[in-house]
């Protein structure tokens, strides 16, 4: 940030390590995710996107006995500082998870509730018509709003999700595959969501499809296990999308998405 | 309409930091003590029961040697051995075992495997009616039809109170119970498993017995660990169909009292708080307590096994 | 590999030994199938004894006319008549005494009609038969009672009455009913539950949503599984420990001036059935606070709520059908329990309606254990008509269990 | 609209493929034009432009590759986006004569025109006009037209024939002016090759609408098989 | 059949159609399926096709009222046949499911049970060495037959499951979207072995994921309800991979294939 | 090897455009070895084999375009097959360049060879041999190769120039030979394209294998500039 020609950043980490208890699942990840982009998180299973996505609004506090090192700054505010409300955290950075999770009230009622909860003051009506048009369910809906959400199918379900969670104006979105229990067409529509939402959003997503990564992503974080025999994952290598699918700079990372991997 | 999420204008400032909410750790203090409470109760069985008898191993007349080692169990006239009310219990226990388990296995299997949707959906909610009966109504089926069935069909043998009407009656009462959470057992195994075998050309039999019940087993095995608990700790049917007083024997036809029997017939009637008679069943309900302790953590950590495979 | 090296047998050699599984398979499953009839004949007979024995014939015979009281047929009497039989009739210290117990205008006609035909033409029964004896040996029992009690009535009766149900207790089982054991066995069962609902599902929710994986917790869990292997004699001795002797001040109600009572009081009977079903309701409520997804929670947590935002608006709402489930079961078997309420001392022989929780009382299951054991057989008959009261009890608080069940299947 | 972003994708390839084809467009008549005017500078412009064509169509190729490795083309947008391919680089030669025609009018240097420029710029018109609509039916996917272009082919190969002849009536006249013969014979030919690419362009549009590739007529006739 | 160049045919269906109750889920359907290749079910999400795939080896017959009309002709028998015994059809028509399901054995027994029970009376040691190499498992496994098949991975779970499979020597093989329960390498490895098995059998298989059909399969049946309205599936067009997904007939199929049905 | 199906597949596709070059480079030795015994069969052997190289290239073209869209291709694997579909269009071309010189082969009918034919089998030979070579590299991946094998080209232009040479002078001397002269003029050209498409698959051999695009020399530097 030295000049004003440095894009703007929404977060950083640096030297963040996650540890479940004793074993650290995560290590040593130093990322600047750029505001109003699309970054894909993407690596084989187990080594640690989920842990580190979390890790990013305070979700992992749930798991008991985790806990980091490093920081995550956000405005220049540790998210692990002593003084910070990990609720209010949850409150900026949203999440959409792997499997649609709408609660079991009614369409409206799905989005009212996070926003009442969060002290909305200004015109639900309102609020529930744009969160949806913002996640291009309105049209689809707007005449069933009180039906319950799991009449929807689901892909409709999980925008549905994603409404709930612009509802309460977060500034960073995190996603955790959060295409992959759907079809395929379903899992299109989410893609052009994302490209629309990143427009006022910051969005990271967790995805095992690397065409996906390559299809949204403005970057891609490679993750991978850091050496043989250890079981912490680490960003191994952290750049344009393009380049990562084009012409990667380490072997690793063209073994995997090259599907040569393991 | 100007879509003023999509602009992004919080409409509460974005302040990370840490708020008061003392209603929370109120709330979480006040659910605290509820689960705490548990152990309270646990450690008042313990102390209480453990207190009085204390007391009764604290008389100067009763030894363990007689504890353990006589065969008679008459604590007001100094008879301290209490073998009698144990081999009762056992006798009672293992019919009814011998009873419930085979009944109760095979008809989960029918139930899980055999049965239709529609017949199982009606079948097993009349099986858990069977289990949901009071203890002291099964204690009136053992007297006044178990009793009569065995003396008109094995003669005059069969005494008027006896072991093998309670403990069939038992098994009759725990039969539902193994068999509902056998039945548990064996729908939990997935589907796929079944499946897998028809597709690979098994019979129905040779998928349920070669696949589903192997994979169920420590299912199984629980069910059975909590028929024995409950075998040994059920007090009214042998209360009303076992007889009275101690007996030493393993003949079933033969009138015994068990180790609850024992505690109910004694403390119904108007006990006086310090007597041997009164600390002596503590020593008897301590006994019990702790025998059926073992059992249900033994079953715990069967069932425990059992969860982790499919999870 | 080569799937031509053929070692499974083909074609017909197949045929024949899966004819030979088939044969065995069938076999099994008739062996299966007999099990469960067994189970639910069991069942039958079981419903069959009790009916069984709550119908028939009995033979009585009256110790004094009734025409000695009035010219009138018995049955044609109104209530101001019977009134005025037992007042001519009776001494008047009985009848003071009887009217100091409950008002005697304001009792029920068929109770003043017990009350004549107990007091003062005094029946006495001398035999009893089952329902399927009185049907299939009508004629014989007839010719038997002509034969050995010439005096005696026959007359075929249903045990299970009105009067039975509203009727207290009494020494003569003709005349004994359970209403004073319904009202003991509901206010037991109220203060259980009032008592073990909001601590059980306190204690759930704490275990589902609080507790972290450390020792404390792992040793309430464990604990609470195993208080509910604890057999209820056990509860019952500690409540004859805890409430009927250490806490007697506070259960025999002397702390709050009342004094004519022990600590075998309702008050002690309904803590101590509360503890033992306390377990029960933390588990089942356990069990449904986790059928709530944790998807569910986490999207709760993901839009900033709290944790008790989550678990007010989110946990509780979805598990409450589960919590309601358990309760009704529980509720069933603090009803059916009779063991702990023997050691904590409920009186067989209560005849007046119990007033608080201060009072002395009995209840229903201890009216069946005690009638069961009696030698003559008109008390089995009542004890068979009291299980079916209990019984129709705990089958409506099962099918309404049932019935919240399944209004709520799983909606996830 | 499932598939808006792809199908936005899609159409702005499509833009490119436009723009670089006006590009190619212009460079042909422009370098016929500073010939006819003798313009060094115009010509020395012209082969500064073709860099800028072959980046263009890099960056188009890129683009595709893109697209096509992570959209998971099938049928019909497959074809387009492998066809698609063909046509840039069909287009990036297609400046590459148009280059080739700006060096020989800066390989002539002081020379003057051996005859006045009447045939040559209007094979160029034709040929550009030609690529113009191939592109629109392109982008159109108009089979029709597709169809229809490569057949005025004829024309330009009527023309060359004709340019041809006169130019080795002028050798024989003049043996010396062979060589100024020869580089409008060249320019000719590099004409007449564009039409030729369009009739590829052409196939493949026809390709891409309906799944069948087949050669209208054979790029490979070099122009002294024609007529 | 007539000439001696008409390939050979695996199974054949003729006017099948497949019914819940009185519910027609698939309709209608008439495939040759050639002997040796692996042929692919694609289509959307409820269009049958697990009905289709389930109903070749009586796999339905455990749905309660479901039935079939029409026939399914192997080797001119129709496997509907009142004189077949579907246990017969199961054990030469194996089948492989969405998620790995070994018998909670040991490797050794989950291969040796159905070889068992189907009265096979050769060398097992040998079979069962034979089938887990089949499956390209036996380098990874022998040292471990006999540990519990639970501790394998999902992939090698799953490879297990064919190996068990193909050790009853099937000559069909049935797959319901095999891999879609496995991560992408390890779906890779199991389209590998789908490869290296079609030398010897004849695969059937549904996926969700058009690429793999578009990889693996020599035919490709396209499943779609068969009108606007209409509640039930029938084979849309059935021709060569290849065909199907460079230029197919059915405007439905191209729109599927292409993402943009829906 | 978890992708053998792939590896095996791009195997063979390298095969056949191995296939297919060997195809072409007989085509080009071929044609101007016919041309040297003024054998029209021969030529018209090229003609009809030239047709085979095409369809092998669309054959090959095809299994790319499944290639690419079924096996989701990322990096290395996606620059070697886009670039191989340019490969095989280059190779087409040389194809095409092969049949041009049966074509003239034919064209000059009965008329005897303007001059020995000594410099342009040479040429053939030099760029059958360059393309044989730029094959192996590309199937190797052999970056140092690729990058050595274009500078080659400069003996091709310097023969090619001195047959131009050679050839204006004839025609100096003798102004009636210039058809035939300009035919062999053709057949060098040709030639010199052959070699200047070599430089392409040279570039797109070090593409794959660096993910760097360069123009190592523009192949659009028309014989005219060279030197
Ligand atoms: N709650 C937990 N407690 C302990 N270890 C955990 C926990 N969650 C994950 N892990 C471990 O941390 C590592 C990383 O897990 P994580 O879920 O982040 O991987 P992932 O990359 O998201 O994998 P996948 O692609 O399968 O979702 C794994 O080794 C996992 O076993
Ligand atoms: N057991 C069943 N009873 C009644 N209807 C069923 C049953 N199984 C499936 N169906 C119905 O049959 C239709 C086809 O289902 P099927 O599972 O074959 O679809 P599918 O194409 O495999 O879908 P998916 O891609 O989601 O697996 C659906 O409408 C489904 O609801
Ligand atoms: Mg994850
Ligand atoms: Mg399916
Ligand atoms: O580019 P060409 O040499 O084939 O015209």
């Amino acid at each position: 940030m030295q000049t004003n020609e440095t894009p703007e950043y929404a977060i950083e980490t640096k030297d963040l390590s996650i540890f479940y208890g004793a074993f650290k699942a995560v290590s040593d990840v130093n990322m600047l995710l750029e505001k109003q982009k699309i970054t894909a998180i993407i690596g084989p299973s187990g080594c640690g996107k989920s842990t580190l996505l979390r890790a990013f609004n305070r979700m992992n506090d749930f798991v008991p006995n985790s806990h980091v090192t490093g920081e995550i700054l956000m405005r220049g505010q540790n998210l692990y500082g002593s003084n910070i409300d990990p609720v209010e955290v949850r409150r900026s950075i949203g999440m959409v998870f792997q499997k649609p999770n709408p609660f079991p009230k009614s369409i409206y009622e799905n989005i009212a509730w996070g926003a009442r909860i969060n002290g909305f003051k200004g015109n639900m009506d309102e609020l529930v018509e744009q969160s949806l048009r913002g996640s291009a369910l309105w049209e689809e809906v707007k005449d069933v709003l009180q039906k319950s959400a799991y009449e929807l199918s689901g892909g409709q379900q999980q925008r549905l999700c994603i409404a709930r969670t612009i509802a309460i104006q977060p500034s960073i979105i995190l996603m955790d595959e959060p295409a992959s229990a759907l079809d395929p067409i379903s899992t299109l529509r989410i893609e052009e969501l994302m490209q629309e939402l990143k427009k006022n959003y910051t969005i990271i997503i967790v995805t095992h499809n690397m065409q996906q990564a390559a299809r949204v992503s403005d970057y891609t974080a490679m993750m991978m296990l850091d050496k043989e025999g250890s079981r912490s994952g680490t960003v191994i290598e952290f750049s344009e999308t393009k380049r990562i699918f084009t012409n990667p700079k380490d072997k690793r990372t063209e073994d995997y998405v090259t599907g040569r991997f393991g | 309409m100007k879509n003023t999420i999509m602009e992004n204008k919080n409409f509460r400032p974005l302040d990370l930091k840490k708020k008061m909410r003392p209603g929370e750790s109120v709330i979480q203090s006040l659910l605290f003590i509820s689960g705490v409470l548990s152990i309270f109760i646990t450690v008042a069985i313990v102390y209480e029961l453990g207190k009085e008898a204390l007391l009764f191993f604290n008389n100067p007349d009763v030894t363990l040697t007689k504890f353990f080692a006589t065969t008679q169990w008459q604590p007001g006239i100094g008879l301290f051995g209490i073998w009698p009310l144990v081999t009762a219990t056992l006798t009672t226990s293992a019919i009814a075992i011998f009873v419930s388990l085979p009944l109760g296995l095979a008809a989960a299997l029918f139930l899980s495997e055999y049965a239709t949707p529609k017949a199982r959906s009606t079948l097993k909610p009349i099986l858990e009616v069977l289990a949901g009966i009071p203890t002291v109504v099964y204690g009136y089926f053992a007297l006044l039809f178990m009793t009569p069935l065995l003396q008109s069909i094995f003669g005059e043998s069969v005494q008027v109170y006896n072991m093998a009407s309670a403990g069939i009656v038992m098994g009759i009462m725990i039969l539902p119970l193994i068999a509902s959470m056998s039945e548990d057992a064996l729908s939990a195994v997935p589907r796929s498993l079944r499946e897998g075998a028809y597709a690979m050309g098994a019979t129905k039999f040779e998928t349920s017995i070669q696949v589903v019940l192997p994979a169920s087993l420590s299912g199984v095995g629980a069910a059975l660990i909590i028929g024995i608990s409950r075998a040994i700790g059920e007090t009214m049917i042998v209360a009303i169909a076992s007889g009275s007083g101690p007996n030493f024997t393993f003949n079933p036809f033969k009138a015994a009292e068990t180790m609850t029997g024992h505690i109910a017939r004694i403390s119904g009637g108007d006990l006086s708080y310090n007597s041997i008679d009164y600390t002596s069943l503590f020593a008897v309900a301590l006994m019990l307590f702790l025998v059926t302790l073992v059992l249900n953590l033994i079953s715990q950590v069967v069932v425990e096994r059992f969860r982790e495979k499919y999870e | 590999m080569n799937p031509t090296d053929n070692h499974y047998p083909t074609g017909e050699s197949f045929r024949k030994s899966l004819n030979g599984r088939y044969r065995i398979a069938s076999i099994w499953q008739a062996i299966f199938f007999s099990a469960l009839l067994i189970a639910l004949l069991s069942l039958a007979a079981l419903l069959y004894n009790v009916v069984d024995g709550a119908f028939g014939y009995v033979a009585f015979e009256y110790k004094n006319d009734p025409t000695e009281f009035t010219a009138k047929p018995l049955d044609d009497l109104n209530k101001q008549e019977l009134l005025e039989i037992l007042q001519t009739n009776l001494s008047s210290g009985a009848y003071t005494k009887l009217d100091n117990e409950k008002t005697m205008e304001k009792r029920s006609k068929s109770v003043l009609y017990t009350l004549v035909l107990e007091r003062l033409i005094q029946v006495d029964t001398k035999k009893t038969w089952s329902m399927t004896d009185s049907i299939l040996r009508g004629n014989e029992i007839k010719a038997e009672v002509a034969k050995k009690y010439p005096e005696a009535k026959l007359e075929f009766r249903s045990w299970l009455t009105p009067v039975f149900l509203t009727t207290p207790m009494s020494s003569k089982a003709e005349f004994a009913g359970v209403r004073t054991a319904i009202l003991g066995s509901l206010w037991m069962v109220g203060i259980a539950i009032l008592f073990a609902l909001p601590i059980g599902t306190g204690a759930a929710i704490y275990l589902q949503e609080y507790a972290t994986k450390n020792f404390l917790n792992r040793i309430i869990q464990t604990n609470i599984n195993n208080l509910a292997g604890v057999p209820s004699i056990v509860y019952g001795m500690l409540g004859l420990a805890i409430f009927v002797r250490a806490l007697e001040p506070f259960t025999s109600g002397s702390m709050f001036g009342i004094t004519d009572t022990n600590g075998r009081t309702i008050l002690s009977a309904g803590l101590t059935m509360g503890i033992l079903v306390l377990p029960l309701i933390i588990i089942n409520g356990q069990e449904a606070i986790k059928a709530v997804p944790d998807s569910l929670r986490q999207a709760a947590y993901g839009i900033g709520a709290t944790r008790w935002q989550t678990i007010w608006h989110h946990v509780l709402p979805n598990a409450l059908p589960g919590i309601l489930t358990g309760s009704i079961l529980a509720v069933s078997r603090a009803i059916g329990e009779t063991a702990p309420l023997i050691i904590v001392g409920a009186s067989t022989f209560i005849s007046l309606d119990p007033e608080g929780p201060f009072s002395k009382f009995t209840a229903l299951p201890i009216q069946v254990y005690q009638w069961t054991t009696r030698a003559q057989t008109e008390f089995h008959a009542i004890a068979a008509s009291a299980i079916i009261v209990l019984l129709i009890l705990l089958l409506t608080l099962n099918a309404a269990a049932v019935i919240i069940r399944n209004r709520v299947q799983r909606k996830y | 609209m499932i598939r808006k972003t792809f199908e936005h994708e899609i159409q702005q390839v499509k833009d490119e493929v436009l723009l670089l084809g006006s590009m190619v467009e212009h460079a042909i008549i422009d370098s016929v034009e500073v010939l006819k005017k003798r313009d060094i500078k115009g010509a020395e412009k012209i082969i500064a432009d073709d860099a800028a064509i072959n980046k263009k169509r890099f960056a188009i190729e890129n683009q595709l590759m893109i697209l096509i490795a992570t959209q998971q083309p099938m049928a019909h947008d497959l074809r387009l986006l492998a066809s698609t391919m063909e046509i840039i680089s069909e287009l990036e030669r297609m400046g590459d004569y148009a280059k080739g025609i700006a060096n020989i009018n800066i390989r002539m240097g002081e020379e003057a025109l051996l005859k006045p420029l009447i045939d040559i710029p209007r094979m160029a018109q034709i040929g550009a006009d030609m690529l113009h609509r191939s592109l629109t039916a392109f982008v159109k996917e108009d089979v029709e037209a597709a169809k229809a272009i490569p057949i005025e082919d004829d024309e330009v190969d009527g023309l060359y024939n004709q340019i041809y002849r006169e130019l080795m009536l002028l050798i024989i006249q003049d043996p010396k002016s062979i060589e100024r013969a020869n580089w409008l014979l060249w320019v000719a030919h590099n004409l007449e090759r564009v039409a030729d690419r369009v009739t590829n362009i052409c196939e493949r549009t026809i390709f891409i609408a309906t799944g069948e590739l087949n050669e209208i007529k054979s790029s490979s006739d070099e122009f002294w098989m024609k007529k």
